[in-house]
Parts: structure tokens; C-alpha cells; sequence
């Protein structure tokens, strides 16, 4: 489908080619060149590879697999937890409380570790605290029906806030063997555990919202709830299932985080919802909702992790790689809309000269 | 030869402790010769702008690599990393726990910089007795706290102090005067606050003198003279302390150094020589402490505020 | 004086000209219209809405603007007021070439509107909804509210509404609503008035004030263009007519010349039976049952039966409850009482997905909110309600959901260049095909069409319309809600007739009339009906 | 009167204010103190006033962001400039500051207003930027007090009959801010653009001019904030204020302004902040252990939005009352 690409309804001019048989309604139009150039995802690969590329001249070091495998910790847990942000967001709702459910999760897998646990019970603890977390946020908004930003500006504060009673000035350390495996493990050579992991999950949200019905509704939500609702979709069962898988994949982001820093602190991750919605909104899921891909937010955590990198490699401060990716996001944005904006005034002066 | 590139890896970018320590990063690397110093550290305290950094530093193979760690425990896998891959990693200021790193080098040792808090709250406190507060820094910070948990075990030894409370001013301005205020008000018994952090003193400071309680209520702990020279001559401190910033960072870079090249070795009870400052000896726990810290007041803090 | 200075009628002012005299007006020395626009063209992604079109007004005259639904007639007065641009075409105010590039323009240059929709702020008091954007000001240039709150007054009393002007809008019905829109065209200095349907929704009373307002606009020398569907109020208030058809004009002239079966063929453009091709149908057993239905505030008791291959009327004034009805029948709203029994079995409805699982779908009034999906495709919107049949595993079957949605499309006669074209891009015929695809594609027994001609063109209007009738054929069960009387009466079996959130009464086809209808609907025994 | 009491939201949260300052004094007997208070609300004053910036912003339906950036960035040219000129005037500062919030709120309001894009992502971006932006004027450094000239820090703090100048300007503000809500056109435009876009492109109002005004405003308040903030605090690096942009949003939440635009009232906005900043300035005093904070002040936020959105809930049409009342 190749509908569901980016933005509000494009601006074409009317089908001129209008049949009046349905009997000979092609199933899909040739998309022109200048449309497959305004795709989110290639505009957004050229920029990785651009990235790549300037990258591997300014530094040694930067084509190096087990350098880049390290760099890919610096975006794999938000990534994880973008995925499921992706679909959230593409169904018109947004989760500011994923930061706060790591933390809440951390501190309740590490209370359970000091009390013994086993790492498949810390793994399920995980999981469930983010399950719980997630449900809470999507009873607020589905069925009390509140404004997801401020529920979760809430939930953001109460979350990590139950995480700051429970532990204090205090730190969770002891965590059992076989633990670092999530976050510190290779798969084959220099394939992490978390990379493999968040491919494997990226290929399943990318089928969940691409080539399931489930996505479908997901989409038909975002667009339009009202009609969505009017066809028979369960629009809050929908959104709610959202905000849980948002949930488990915070869930599952602290697992990770967790078994990478080998403690836990109720300070932990700290400011990372914003990064995961700048990397979704980069990825080019509309912020208001009803378009978006999973392919995009992939290329948009590869870019961030690769920006984030390089620079480091440079020693740059990580301030300043925030005003990078900050004027990336805007520029992200503005390109496609103004390129538009052009095409749409040549097109009208052509039509006013003919 | 190549350089030895040593990273110094400070809490956070834009402290004048550090950026003092800095200074003397830069004279330990002139004496050395071929010594290059990556000054670098996240813009915030956190663990993770810290570990993020250390992947990059990895990667450049840097030889050394000297933290002042926001999270003791959780440097500790990237660290581990770092030395699996060959580099030097000490930690210095804030410790690291002791698997993430060779040797630590503390600015002194705990105890005496715990001692020296609770000596500085006697001598403020009008007839050595009286109630007094801290004010700390993040709650996560491992310095802070090993010193408040210093501080609270000398206490013996100083009857007339009596700790009603510790808050946390993470560090930050603004949460700092507030907790301050939050003591002044709550505690109006106490007469002295402690605060071992540079920003939390400055803070405190300002909220004592913006209550108008100058002369009632004395601030004081560690502080940079640079900061705190104004409010010496405002009277709201009477004296603080502090190591010397440039001795650390020289110190640091100087053993990392030795320690990179292979002409010294991390182990209990080695024997570390640090340039113009002699030598240092690591204790079981691969620990080396520095001179006391160093008290200022109206007499001398207008001469160090030129320097640190 | 500033904005304060509102008088409706200046007792000076003295009709210029006495309208009927006039044979051919635009060439009788010294009448020169107010307001001229030339060869205006606008179209929009799919539809031509306006072609070269022509019109003239003139001071203290009122011009009718009739045409079907659809005919461009709103869009005329978008582009009247400034809202949209029109492609071509020029507009002379008082022999000067004048251009209107926001509302703000099209206020300073004298012309106010009250739009079909009820355009207003709920948050807002009604003196505010009254003068937003031009409140009076004190001295210091701040909003001077007991001024404002005075004028509001004044304004609403000239219109003899008893609304309170501090009030907040939310707390209004619809009707004062209308009122205060009226009223906010009335407070600008304006030369020109438009009124677009501005009765629709008004009681027998009201729409009496709303012509003595008419009448003394006009004998205050503005010009006016009253847009109506209502034959009796044209004739009775319109000095000259001009007729649209798909966004032409096809005819114009003075209202003294024409008879309205003259009107009606130059609307329609052909004779009306050809509109309605009601074909008669062997009604069947009764499908459905509803008994008591009611809902807590909306409307009350609603019973009737539904037979195969029946069309049933719901007729009744907007704002009638029509819509809500057939909206908690579809479970969308909870209803607080009554029973639904479907082929003899009691089901409950509590969610849309329960009624298409017991056979009954709702083609929704509000097509672009509620019925389609604009930027999704062609083929995703009519596959969006049979996610199941089109899917295996849960995962999409796109050849097989283009399959369904090629079948359905060639039933419609879909004018489309592709399936994966958004639906956003077609015309509102064509996208109300779409959505009627989408829930024929469930092959459902019940098919409720709440106002399913209502803004499209007329062509696509008889194809719904044969189609609806072909469906009943097929052994459908059709329910159609309708505020058209003659689309009620050619193509309904019966009709329900809704008054107030409340049954009026249920006409056979037989025995509908007119009248009849209309008397029932406004609760008006003695009520003028066309 | 009663009913007007439960349906008006103020009402509601001057008493919930009232309930916490009770509350508080049973365990701290001081805070009811009328000088006490006057502390709590000069505290308060900054994000009072930041709050009334953000509440134009959602009014018409954006979001601000960047609030806590703008103030920092704004704070540090300031005192950058005050360290480097000590004797520049006070005067000269602030408007220096107001400028530099301004041009900064303006770069929001035009990327919403001119392009396009969504406030949100907008200010996400400029949120990142703007901190940036200090780090490389400062090359990362503090201005500490020292380096700031006397006058520059004892500003905010001179009392004038009983308060400081910081909370004479909160005042002042809120009444200015009354006025321009109630009294222009523009403070009403910002109702109708939020409340209803469509009509008001009919009623002839710009949206996007209007809500790039709002964006103005809120960032020139957020650099006068931004003198404020360094001054009062005496201190200027570059995670000054930061994450106070929920603060901000929150107080405008629990004042009942609604996210969806078009609903919200300047009492509503100032109680919101004056309860949120009772309650900051309660927590340190009361001996509820800070680690407790956080999960307070997020509750409240949830207990409110669920208040006011009970509050907001549409009637319906309630077609058979009209009948009922029409015959
Ligand atoms: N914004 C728009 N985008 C696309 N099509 C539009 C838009 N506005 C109007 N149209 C189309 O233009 C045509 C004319 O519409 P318009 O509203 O002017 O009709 P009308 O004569 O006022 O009808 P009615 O009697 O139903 O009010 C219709 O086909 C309509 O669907
Ligand atoms: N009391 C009201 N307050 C606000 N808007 C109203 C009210 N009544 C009707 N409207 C609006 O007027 C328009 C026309 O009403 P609509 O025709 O949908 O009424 P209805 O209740 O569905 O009855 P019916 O379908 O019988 O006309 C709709 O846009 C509706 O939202
Ligand atoms: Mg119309
Ligand atoms: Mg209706």
C-alpha cells in the first residue's frame, strides 16, 4: 500500500483521466519519481548514508564493526521502545512516561534480584511492570477518556516518582548471573543481543502495521477516529492494546538498560522520552497521527545513533549533537512541506500560462 | 612516538571544579611531553551521558581513560570494556566501583574530608554547638554520599553538632535555594548548613543572605574560592574548604599516565610517583587519597579566587 | 458614532426603486448593480464547483440563488466572503475591480454573511460571538464589553431574540444559534447580505421574524442574496432569481417573470419523476422490530417495523433527532431503553461492530467525519469494514481486498482513476459511493442512509437513488433519513415522521402528502406547507 | 451562586489551595504565615508568569516546548553581557533579555505559522537547540555571582512595600494579563482561533498570525523570566531550568486550561501555578521525605486533568429538553 506514505492529503490536481467504467479502474497509478523522492524513508536513507559517509572520513575509527557495534547502544533501547511509540503515535495518542516506566521497572527488577530472584523472573517482573504501567496510562486515556500528553506528563512524574519511594539515595547492584546477558551479550560476532533483538521487533511492528489488519485499524484510527469508529472498529480497545505494547516495550527497554549498567537507580534514563519521540517523529510518523512507517523509524534510530556516535568519535560535546539533531528534526519536517508548497505554486502558474 | 591520549571524563561540562581540574590535566600533559588530554564529560550529570562517551573513547582507542564517575556502579560494564580493551582506566574525585577501574584517587581520603565537614559546621557554630543541616547533591552521587556517611561517623567527636536533616539540591541552582529555604524555615534552630557540593554551598549562600539571615545562619563545606569569594565578604560564610582542583587533575593525568605507559601498576600498597608532587601509595582497596583539603577564609580566599 | 451605530432601519432611506417595474434592469439608467462578479470558476481536487459563473446584485433588492444540493451555491459565498480564492473571474463593488483575499477584506468592502453552517465559538458570550473581530473599543483601544454587551442587545431585540447577551453560546440551542449568526452579519456596516439557507433550522415563528428582517434590510437600501431550497419563501421575499446547475448558471431573471415549475426545470434540468426512479418492490416478511427506543436526552419511544425490500422514510426538520436515532440504533450511543429484534431474534447493540455482526449498517450524514477515511485509498476504504473477510491470520490480503473493492466500485459506477487513489481526492458523489461500497461489501439485510443525497452532485444523486432501489430489489431492507420532502415522497414506502426527538407519525406512501408531512414535522396544523 | 461556585473551575482550585495550606499547617504551623506566604508566592512568580505565556500558546491549540530553553538561553546572554559590562544599565538587560525571548518565541511562531509543522515538533527541536546554543556562547562555563554586577542580582530581590520586585512583577504581569485576554482583540482571538479554526477564518481572524503572536508572547515572557531566573538564583549554565517546561504545562493543565485549545482563563492559569508552588515550597518544609516529591506533584496533575475533564464533557444536544422547554 502505497497510500499510507506521508502527510495530509496530497495536494494532486483532480484525475484527469476520470473513467467512467469502474470496470477498467487500474488497482494502483505509476507513482512519479518526484513522489518516490518525497518518501520519507529515502530521504531519510540518503541522510544515513551521508552520515556514513562523513563519518568514515573524519574519523579512523568509525569503520571499525566492533566501534559500530558499540554505537549501537546508543540508540537500541529507545529504538525498542520507538517501535511501539510508532504506533501509538500513528494512532493520533503519544506516551511522554516510557523514561519513567524504565525506571519503575529497573527498580522493581532490582528490588526482586536483591530478593533473590531468578533472571526469568526478573525478565517477566520487567515485562509485567511495563504491562502494568502501560495499562494504567491507556485506562486514563481510553476509558476516562483524558488528553494522552497529559496523562502521561502525570504518569512521567508518578512513575519515576514510585521509583524514587521505593529506592531513595539508595542502589540495586546485585543482579544475578546470566543477567547481563540482555545488554552486554553478543548474538553471533559483533551482533548485540539488543541489536538482533530490536531488528527481530522491527520486522515485527513493521509487519504488525504494515501488512496487518490490526495496522490497518491502527492507521484508520489516526486518520480518522470518528469514521474508524463508524466502521466498527473498537477504537479505545485499539488504543488501549497500544498503550500496553508501549509499555512492554519499555518494559522491555529496561531489561536491557538495566542489564547494560549493571545497577539501577532511580535516576535512570532520565529525559529519554523525548529522544524516542524526536526519533519517531524523525522516522516520519506525523506527530498528529495516520501516517508513519516502521522502516522510517529504523533509518531515523540508525541516523540518530550514527550522528551521536560520530560526534562522539570527534569528542564533541553531546550538546551540541542535540542542536544537531534538534535543527534535523525541524529540517526533517520543513523540507517535504516546502518542496510541496513549490511544486503546488509551479503547478498553478503553469496552469494560469496554459 | 605516538601520543598517549588520555580522556579526562568530568561529572559534567561547565563546573569550575573541573574545569580547574582541567588546568592542571593541561600541565601534567606539558611536563609529560607527548601526553594529549581529551577534555570531555556530558552536559548534565547522568550515568548514561557518562556511558555514551566511554562507548566514543573506546572506540578511539583512547590509552587512559580518568572519570569522575555520576554513577559509581553503573561505569562499571563500560568500563570493564574499556580495560578488556587494553585501555587505562582510574577513576579519580567520584569513585567507580572497584571492578570498573585499576586504582581511584580520592582529593583525600573520606574520612578527612568527612572530619573536615563536621569540623568546619563546629567552628561556625556560635560556642561549637548547635543544630546543623546538609545539603547535598544528587541522591545518586557517590562522593556525596560516601562523605555525608563520613561525616555522620566522626560525629563523636564533635558533641555540639547536632544533624537534624539532609535534602538533596541535585545539583541544581535552583532546587538548592529552595531546599535551603525549605531548611531555614522548617529548622529555625539550625545555625549552620553544610553543603559538600560547589554548587549546593553557592546556593545556599544566596538564600541565607536573600532570607537576611546573615550572621544567624553560616554556610558552609566544599567550595571553589573563585565562587564563594563574595559571599566570604558578604559574611553568609564565614570559611569552607576545598582540595586544590589543579592538583587533582594534574595528579590524575600524571598517574594515568604512568599506568598507560606500564611504568607503574595498579596493585595494594604500590608506590605511584605524581611529578611535583612526589608520590602516592594505594591502600587494599587500590585507593590513593591526596593532602587534606585546604580552608579558606576572609584571609586567603581573595588570593586562590585569581587561580581556582 | 463607530460600530454602535446599528440600525436596521433608517428611517430615511426610501426604497431607490420599486423592483417589479423594471423589465431589464441592468440597462435602466441610474439602477447599476452594487456588486458584479464575471466569469468566476473554482474547483476543487475532483470537482468543478463553479464554471464561469455570472451574477449582479443590487441595493435594496433581494436576488434568490436556488440550485441542488452540490450546486456551488455555498461556494459562491465563500468566495463572496473571502474565505476562498476563486481560480478565475473578477468582482466589481460600485463599478471598482475589487479583490478579496481574507474575510477581513471581504467585511471592510461592505458584504456580511450568515453561512449554512453555524459558524461560532462555544467558549464564547454572544455579544463576543456578535463582534469578534470588530469589538468596540474605548478610548485606550481595549474592548469596551459593556458597549459590546449593549449593541448585542440591541441587535438581538431588532431581531426580537430574547438571548441574553453575556450568555455563553454553548448554553444555546440551535435555533438562537442561528439568531446570533444572523446577528453578527447585522452588526457590520455592511452594503451587502448574504444568507445562506438561513431558515433551515428555524421554527414557523422565527423564520416570520426573519423575513420582516429581510424586508427591512432591503427598504435599507443593502442588497441581498438570499440562497434557499424553500420555493414559497423565495417567491414571497426574492426580487430576481438565478438558478445553478453543477456550478453554471442556467438561468436568471426577475422573480415577477417565472412560475416555479420554471425554477425546478432549470435546476434539475429534466422532469422531476426521472429524479426518483422508485421502482415498486413485493415488500416482504419484517425484517426488524424496534420497540420504545429512547435515549436519555436526545429522543424518546421510537417503534416500528421494517420490512424486506422496504424503504422507510424518516423524515423530519433538521435537528430533529434523526441522526441520533439511527446513530444509537447503529451503537455508536447508548440507548436508555427499547428492544431491537432482527429476523425474530432480541440482539443487543452495543458497539457498530454488534450491528454490522447482526446485518444493519449506518451510511453516516457526515461523510468526510464520520463516513470516510479522506487520505486513505480507494480500495482500503471499502475494504475497512470487512477487515476479516480480506485478511488471513490476521494479516492483510491485498489482492483480495482489491478484488472486493473492484467488485463493489463497478456496481457504483465509481469515477476513479485508480484504487489506491485517496479518497480525499474524489467528489462528493463518488466519495459517498465509497462509503456505501464499504458497507455493501458486508453484505448487510439493513442499510440505514442517513441523508444520503445530502451535497452531491446531481447526477451521482439518481444513481444513489436507483441504487437504493435496486438494493430494496435485492431484497434490502432500506432505511432512508431525509430532510427533502420530494425525495421522502418518491422514493420512501413509508414514512416516519420525527418531531423533537419524538415519533410524529407513520404515512404510507399512499397517503403522504406534502402538507401532510410538513404539519406533522413542525407540529403545525395550520402550518404553510409548500 | 452555589452552583456557579461548582461549575466555575477557580472556585475549585482556590479552595483545593486553601484545603493545602490547612493541611500543611497542621504539620508546619508557620506556613499560613502571611510573610511566609508572600515567600511562597514570590517563588512562584516565575512560573506564574511562564505559565500565563504557555497558557496563550494552547489556547490556540500549540504547544510550547522550548519555555525552559528560551529562559535559559535568554538568562545566559544576560548575564554573559552583565559579567562582561559590569556597568551596562539594568535597564539595558532587560531589555536585552525581553529581545532575545522575543526573537526566540518568533522563530517558534514562525515555524508553526509560515511552514507548517506541528508546535509540538517544532519546539521539540528548538527545546534541543536552544540549550545548545548556551553551551556554545558560554563554552560550557557557569556565570556565577561573583561575576555579576550588584545591581543585576539585588533587582528581583528590593523589597517595595513588603515584597520583592520579582513578586511586584508577577503581579503586575497577571494584571497585564487579564487585560490583554479580556480587554484586545488579540487575547480574544486566541479563545476563537483555539476554540473553533474554521470560524475563525470566517470571522475574518488569522490562525496562524494569532497563534505566531501567542508564540511571541510566551517567549518574550520566558526572557524576561530569563533575567529573572539568573538573577534570583545568581548563578547562569546551561541546564538552568530544566524540564521546568512540564512545570509550566502542568500549572496550566491543573488551572484548567484545556489542551484542545480554546478553554482556559487567566485566574485558572495563576491558581494552577500557586498551587504547584505551594506545594514545592511545602514539600522541603513539611518533612515528607523528597524522594516523595515527585509522585505527589505527578498525581496531582492526573487528579486534575481528570477534574477538569469531568468538567468539559460534552452534554450532548439534549434535543427533548429544547422540546420540552420550546412548548
Ligand atoms: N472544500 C471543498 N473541497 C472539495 N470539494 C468541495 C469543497 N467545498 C465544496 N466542494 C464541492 O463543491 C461542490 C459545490 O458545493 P457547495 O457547497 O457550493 O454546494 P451548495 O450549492 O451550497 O449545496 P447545498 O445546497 O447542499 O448547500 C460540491 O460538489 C462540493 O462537494
Ligand atoms: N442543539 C444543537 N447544538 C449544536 N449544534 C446542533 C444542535 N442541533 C443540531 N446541531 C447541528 O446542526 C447540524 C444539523 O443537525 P442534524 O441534521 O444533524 O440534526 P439531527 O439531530 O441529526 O437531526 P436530523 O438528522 O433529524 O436533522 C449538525 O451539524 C448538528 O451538529
Ligand atoms: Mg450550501
Ligand atoms: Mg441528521
Amino acid at each position: 500500500m502505497t497510500v499510507l506514505d506521508t502527510g495530509p492529503l496530497p495536494a494532486e490536481p483532480a484525475p484527469r483521466s476520470a473513467r467512467a467504467s469502474g470496470g477498467s479502474i487500474p488497482d494502483r497509478l505509476e507513482g512519479r519519481a518526484s513522489r518516490i523522492f518525497l518518501r520519507w524513508e529515502v530521504l531519510l536513507l540518503v541522510l544515513a548514508a551521508i552520515v556514513f559517509a562523513i563519518n568514515s572520513f573524519a574519523s579512523p575509527y568509525f569503520l571499525d564493526p566492533w566501534n559500530l557495534s558499540d554505537a549501537t547502544y546508543n540508540f537500541t533501547e529507545k529504538a525498542m521502545i520507538g517501535l511501539a511509540m510508532a504506533l501509538l503515535i500513528v494512532s493520533g495518542e503519544i506516551d511522554l512516561s516510557v523514561a519513567s516506566i524504565i525506571a519503575l521497572a529497573s527498580v522493581a527488577m532490582g528490588a526482586a534480584a536483591a530478593a533473590g530472584a531468578s533472571v526469568w523472573m526478573l525478565v517477566l517482573i520487567g515485562l509485567g511492570v511495563g504491562l502494568v504501567a502501560g495499562a494504567f496510562n491507556g485506562f486514563l486515556v481510553t476509558m476516562v477518556g483524558l488528553p494522552s500528553i497529559v496523562v502521561t506528563i502525570g504518569t512521567m512524574s508518578l512513575f519515576r516518582g514510585i521509583a524514587f519511594i521505593v529506592l531513595g539515595d539508595q542502589v540495586y547492584n546485585s543482579y544475578p548471573a546470566g543477567f547481563e546477558w540482555f545488554g552486554q551479550g553478543y548474538v553471533v560476532w559483533a551482533f548485540t543481543v539488543e541489536l538482533v533483538m530490536f531488528l527481530v521487533l522491527a520486522v515485527i511492528f513493521g509487519l504488525v502495521l504494515q501488512k496487518s489488519t490490526f495496522g490497518r485499524r491502527v492507521y484508520a484510527i489516526g486518520n480518522n477516529p470518528m469514521a474508524a469508529r463508524f466502521s466498527g472498529i473498537r477504537v479505545e480497545r485499539i488504543k488501549f492494546i497500544l498503550f500496553l505494547l508501549t509499555g512492554v516495550m519499555s518494559g522491555l527497554a529496561s531489561i536491557c538498560l538495566t542489564s547494560r549498567l549493571g545497577s539501577t537507580r532511580p535516576s535512570i534514563a532520565t529525559g529519554w522520552e523525548l529522544e524516542v519521540v524526536t526519533m519517531v517523529v524523525l522516522g516520519g510518523v506525523a506527530i498528529n497521527g495516520g501516517s508513519g512507517t516502521i522502516l522510517g523509524v529504523v533509518i531515523a534510530a540508525f541516523v540518530m545513533g550514527l550522528v551521536t556516535f560520530g560526534f562522539g568519535l570527534l569528542n564533541v560535546p553531546g550538546i551540541v549533537m542535540s542542536i544537531f539533531i534538534g535543527l534535523l528534526l525541524i529540517a526533517v519536517i520543513a523540507l517535504p512541506i516546502l518542496f510541496r508548497r513549490v511544486m503546488a505554486a509551479r503547478r498553478s502558474t503553469r496552469r494560469v500560462a496554459a | 612516538a605516538d601520543k598517549v591520549r588520555i580522556a579526562l571524563l568530568v561529572k559534567s561540562l561547565g563546573n569550575g571544579f573541573f574545569d580547574a581540574a582541567h588546568k592542571g590535566a593541561d600541565e601534567a600533559a606539558k611536563e609529560l611531553g607527548n601526553v594529549e588530554v581529551i577534555y570531555t564529560g556530558p552536559t548534565s550529570t547522568t550515568a548514561s551521558g557518562q556511558i555514551d562517551i566511554i562507548n566514543s573513547l573506546i572506540a578511539q582507542k583512547v590509552n587512559a581513560i580518568a572519570v569522575s564517575a555520576n554513577d559509581g556502579d553503573a561505569l562499571v560494564p563500560s568500563l570493564k570494556k574499556a580495560m578488556q580493551r587494553g585501555i587505562t582506566v582510574i577513576s579519580w574525585d567520584s569513585a567507580v566501583a572497584k571492578p570498573g577501574r585499576e586504582m581511584h584517587l580520592a582529593p583525600s581520603s573520606d574520612a578527612l574530608i568527612g572530619n573536615m565537614c563536621d569540623k568546619l559546621a563546629a567552628d561556625a557554630l556560635p560556642g561549637g554547638k548547635g543544630d546543623v543541616a546538609i545539603l547535598s547533591a544528587t541522591a545518586t552521587s557517590t562522593n556525596q554520599n560516601t562523605w555525608i556517611a563520613e561525616m555522620k561517623k566522626a560525629l563523636p567527636k564533635y558533641p555540639g553538632v547536632n544533624v537534624v536533616t539532609t535534602v538533596y539540591g541535585d545539583d541544581l541552582a535552583d532546587k538548592s535555594y529552595r531546599e535551603t529555604e525549605g531548611i531555614l524555615k522548617t529548622y529555625p534552630n539550625v545555625k549552620v548548613i553544610v553543603a559538600p557540593t560547589s554548587v549546593g554551598i553557592v546556593a545556599a549562600a544566596q538564600a541565607v543572605e536573600d532570607a537576611g539571615k546573615v550572621g544567624q545562619v553560616f554556610v558552609t563545606g566544599l567550595g571553589l574560592p573563585s565562587e564563594l569569594a563574595g559571599h566570604v565578604d558578604k559574611g553568609s560564610v564565614k570559611s569552607f574548604a576545598i582540595w586544590n582542583p589543579i592538583d587533582l587533575g594534574y595528579a590524575a593525568t600524571t598517574i594515568a599516565y604512568e599506568l598507560a605507559t606500564k611504568k607503574a601498576e595498579a596493585k595494594p600498597g604500590a608506590e605511584i610517583p605524581i611529578g611535583r608532587m612526589g608520590k602516592t601509595k594505594l591502600d587494599e582497596n587500590d585507593q590513593a587519597a591526596m593532602a587534606d583539603p585546604f580552608v579558606y577564609d576572609k584571609s586567603n580566599v581573595h588570593e586562590f579566587a585569581k587561580i581556582f | 458614532m463607530s460600530h454602535s451605530a446599528f440600525t436596521l432601519v433608517r428611517p430615511d432611506a426610501r426604497p431607490t426603486t420599486s423592483p417589479t417595474l423594471a423589465p431589464e434592469p441592468s440597462t435602466e439608467p441610474g439602477k447599476r448593480p452594487l456588486l458584479t462578479m464575471t466569469g468566476i470558476s473554482k474547483s476543487f481536487p475532483g470537482v468543478r464547483a463553479l464554471n464561469g459563473v455570472t451574477l449582479d446584485l443590487y441595493s435594496g433588492e433581494v436576488t434568490a440563488l436556488i440550485g441542488e444540493n452540490g450546486a456551488g451555491k455555498s461556494t459562491l459565498v465563500k468566495i463572496l466572503t473571502g474565505i476562498y480564492q476563486p481560480d478565475e473571474g473578477e468582482i466589481v463593488i460600485e463599478g471598482r475591480p475589487t479583490l478579496l483575499p481574507g474575510a477581513q477584506a471581504a467585511t471592510e468592502a461592505g458584504i456580511a454573511a450568515i453561512h449554512q453552517e453555524t459558524v461560532l465559538f462555544d467558549e464564547l458570550t454572544v455579544a463576543e460571538n456578535i463582534y469578534i473581530g470588530h469589538q468596540p473599543r474605548t478610548r485606550l483601544g481595549l474592548i469596551d464589553w459593556a458597549i459590546m454587551n449593549r449593541n448585542a442587545a440591541r441587535v438581538l431585540d431588532e431581531l426580537e431574540a430574547r438571548i441574553d447577551p453575556t450568555m455563553r453560546l454553548k448554553d444555546l440551542g440551535i435555533a438562537q444559534r442561528h439568531l446570533v449568526a444572523i446577528g453578527r452579519a447585522l452588526s457590520v456596516h455592511s452594503r451587502i447580505v448574504i444568507m445562506d439557507e438561513p431558515t433551515a433550522a428555524l421554527s414557523h415563528k422565527e423564520v416570520e421574524e426573519l423575513y420582516h428582517v429581510v424586508e427591512r434590510l432591503k427598504a435599507g437600501d443593502r442588497a441581498i442574496l438570499f440562497i434557499s431550497h424553500k420555493f414559497e419563501e423565495v417567491f414571497r421575499l426574492a426580487d430576481r432569481y438565478t438558478v445553478f446547475r453543477d456550478g453554471s448558471v442556467v438561468g436568471a431573471g426577475e422573480m415577477a417573470d417565472v412560475k416555479s415549475a420554471d425554477l425546478v426545470r432549470m435546476m434539475v434540468g429534466r422532469s422531476v419523476d426521472q429524479v426518483f426512479p422508485k421502482t415498486d418492490v413485493a415488500i416482504g416478511p419484517t425484517v426488524m422490530q424496534v420497540r420504545g427506543f429512547s435515549h436519555p436526552t436526545e429522543f424518546a419511544d421510537i417503534s416500528f417495523d421494517l420490512h424486506r425490500g422496504e424503504i422507510l422514510g424518516i423524515y423530519g426538520l433538521v435537528g430533529a433527532g434523526r441522526s441520533e436515532f439511527a446513530q444509537a440504533l447503529f451503537g455508536i450511543t447508548r440507548p436508555s431503553a427499547g428492544t431491537v429484534t432482527i429476523e425474530g431474534k432480541p440482539v443487543t447493540i452495543r458497539r457498530p461492530s454488534d450491528a454490522i455482526g447482526a446485518g444493519l449498517v449506518y451510511v453516516p450524514e457526515e461523510r468526510g467525519r464520520h463516513g470516510a477515511v479522506l487520505p486513505m485509498s480507494i480500495a482500503a476504504n471499502i475494504g475497512m469494514a470487512s477487515l476479516g473477510r480480506t485478511s488471513k491470520a490476521g494479516f492483510l490480503d491485498l489482492a483480495r481486498e482489491c478484488q472486493l473493492a473492484r467488485t463493489y466500485a463497478e456496481r457504483l459506477e465509481l469515477r476513479a482513476s485508480a484504487l489506491n487513489q485517496p479518497v480525499g481526492t474524489l467528489s462528493g458523489g463518488n466519495q459517498q459511493k465509497v462509503v456505501i461500497g464499504k458497507w455493501l461489501a458486508t453484505e448487510p439485510r439493513i442499510i440505514v442512509l442517513d441523508e444520503p443525497t445530502k451535497g452531491i452532485d446531481i447526477g451521482s444523486k439518481a444513481a444513489v437513488h436507483a441504487f437504493m432501489s435496486e438494493l430494496a430489489g435485492a431484497g434490502l431492507s432500506v432505511v432512508m433519513i431525509s430532510s427533502e420532502l420530494p425525495e421522502v415522497l418518491g422514493m420512501a414506502d413509508r414514512i416516519l415522521v420525527m418531531r423533537e426527538g419524538r415519533m410524529a407519525g407513520i404515512l404510507a406512501r399512499t397517503n403522504a402528502t406534502p402538507e401532510k408531512l410538513v404539519n406533522l414535522a413542525t407540529g403545525n396544523e395550520t402550518g404553510a406547507a409548500a | 451562586m452555589i452552583g456557579f461556585l461548582l461549575k466555575r473551575r477557580e472556585p475549585q482550585i482556590f479552595a483545593a489551595i486553601l484545603v493545602l495550606i490547612a493541611l500543611i499547617s497542621t504539620r508546619f504551623p508557620g506556613f499560613a504565615a502571611p510573610a511566609n506566604l508572600a515567600e511562597v508566592f514570590n517563588d512562584t512568580a516565575i512560573l506564574i508568569v511562564l505559565a500565563l505565556g504557555q497558557m496563550a500558546v494552547i489556547l490556540t491549540r500549540c504547544i510550547d516546548l522550548s519555555v525552559a530553553a528560551n529562559l535559559a538561553l535568554s538568562g545566559m546572554i544576560v548575564a554573559l553581557l552583565n559579567a562582561a559590562h559590569p556597568d551596562l544599565p539594568l535597564a539595558v538587560l532587560i531589555l536585552v533579555a525581553l529581545v532575545s525571548g522575543l526573537l526566540l518565541g518568533a522563530i517558534n511562531g514562525l515555524l508553526v505559522w509560515k511552514v507548517g509543522i506541528p508546535s509540538i515538533v517544532v519546539t521539540l527541536g528548538t527545546l534541543a537547540v536552544y540549550r545548545g546554543v548556551i553551551f556554545l556562547l558560554a563554552g560550557g562555563a557557569w556565570v556565577n555571582a561573583h561575576q555579576m554586577s550588584a545591581v543585576f542580582l539585588n533587582m528581583p530581590r528590593s523589597v517595595i512595600l513588603g515584597l520583592p520586585v520579582l513578586a511586584w512583577t508577577g503581579v503586575l504581569i497577571v494584571a497585564l494579563g487579564v487585560l490583554v485576554i479580556r480587554y484586545t482583540g488579540f487575547g480574544r482571538a486566541l479563545y476563537a482561533v483555539g476554540g473553533n479554526p474554521v470560524a475563525a477564518v470566517y470571522a475574518g481572524l488569522d490562525v496562524g498570525r494569532t497563534q505566531f503572536l501567542a508564540f511571541c508572547l510566551s517567549g518574550l515572557l520566558s526572557g524576561l523570566c530569563g533575567y529573572f531566573w539568573v538573577s534570583r538564583y545568581a548563578v547562569a549554565y546551561v541546564d538552568v531550568a530544566n524540564g521546568f517546561e512540564l512545570d509550566v504545562i502542568a500549572a496550566c493543565v491543573i488551572g484548567g486550561v484545556s489542551i484542545g485549545g480554546g478553554i482556559g482563563s487567566v485566574a485558572g492559569t495563576v491558581l494552577g501555578a500557586i498551587f504547584l508552588g505551594v506545594i514545592k515550597n511545602a514539600l522541603p518544609v513539611v518533612n515528607i521525605s523528597p524522594f516523595w516529591q515527585m509522585a505527589i506533584s505527578g498525581s496531582v496533575i492526573i487528579i486534575a486533568v481528570v477534574f477538569n475533564a469531568r468538567a468539559e464533557k460534552k452534554r450532548g444536544r439534549l434535543i427533548l429538553k429544547q422540546a420540552r422547554t420550546a412548548s
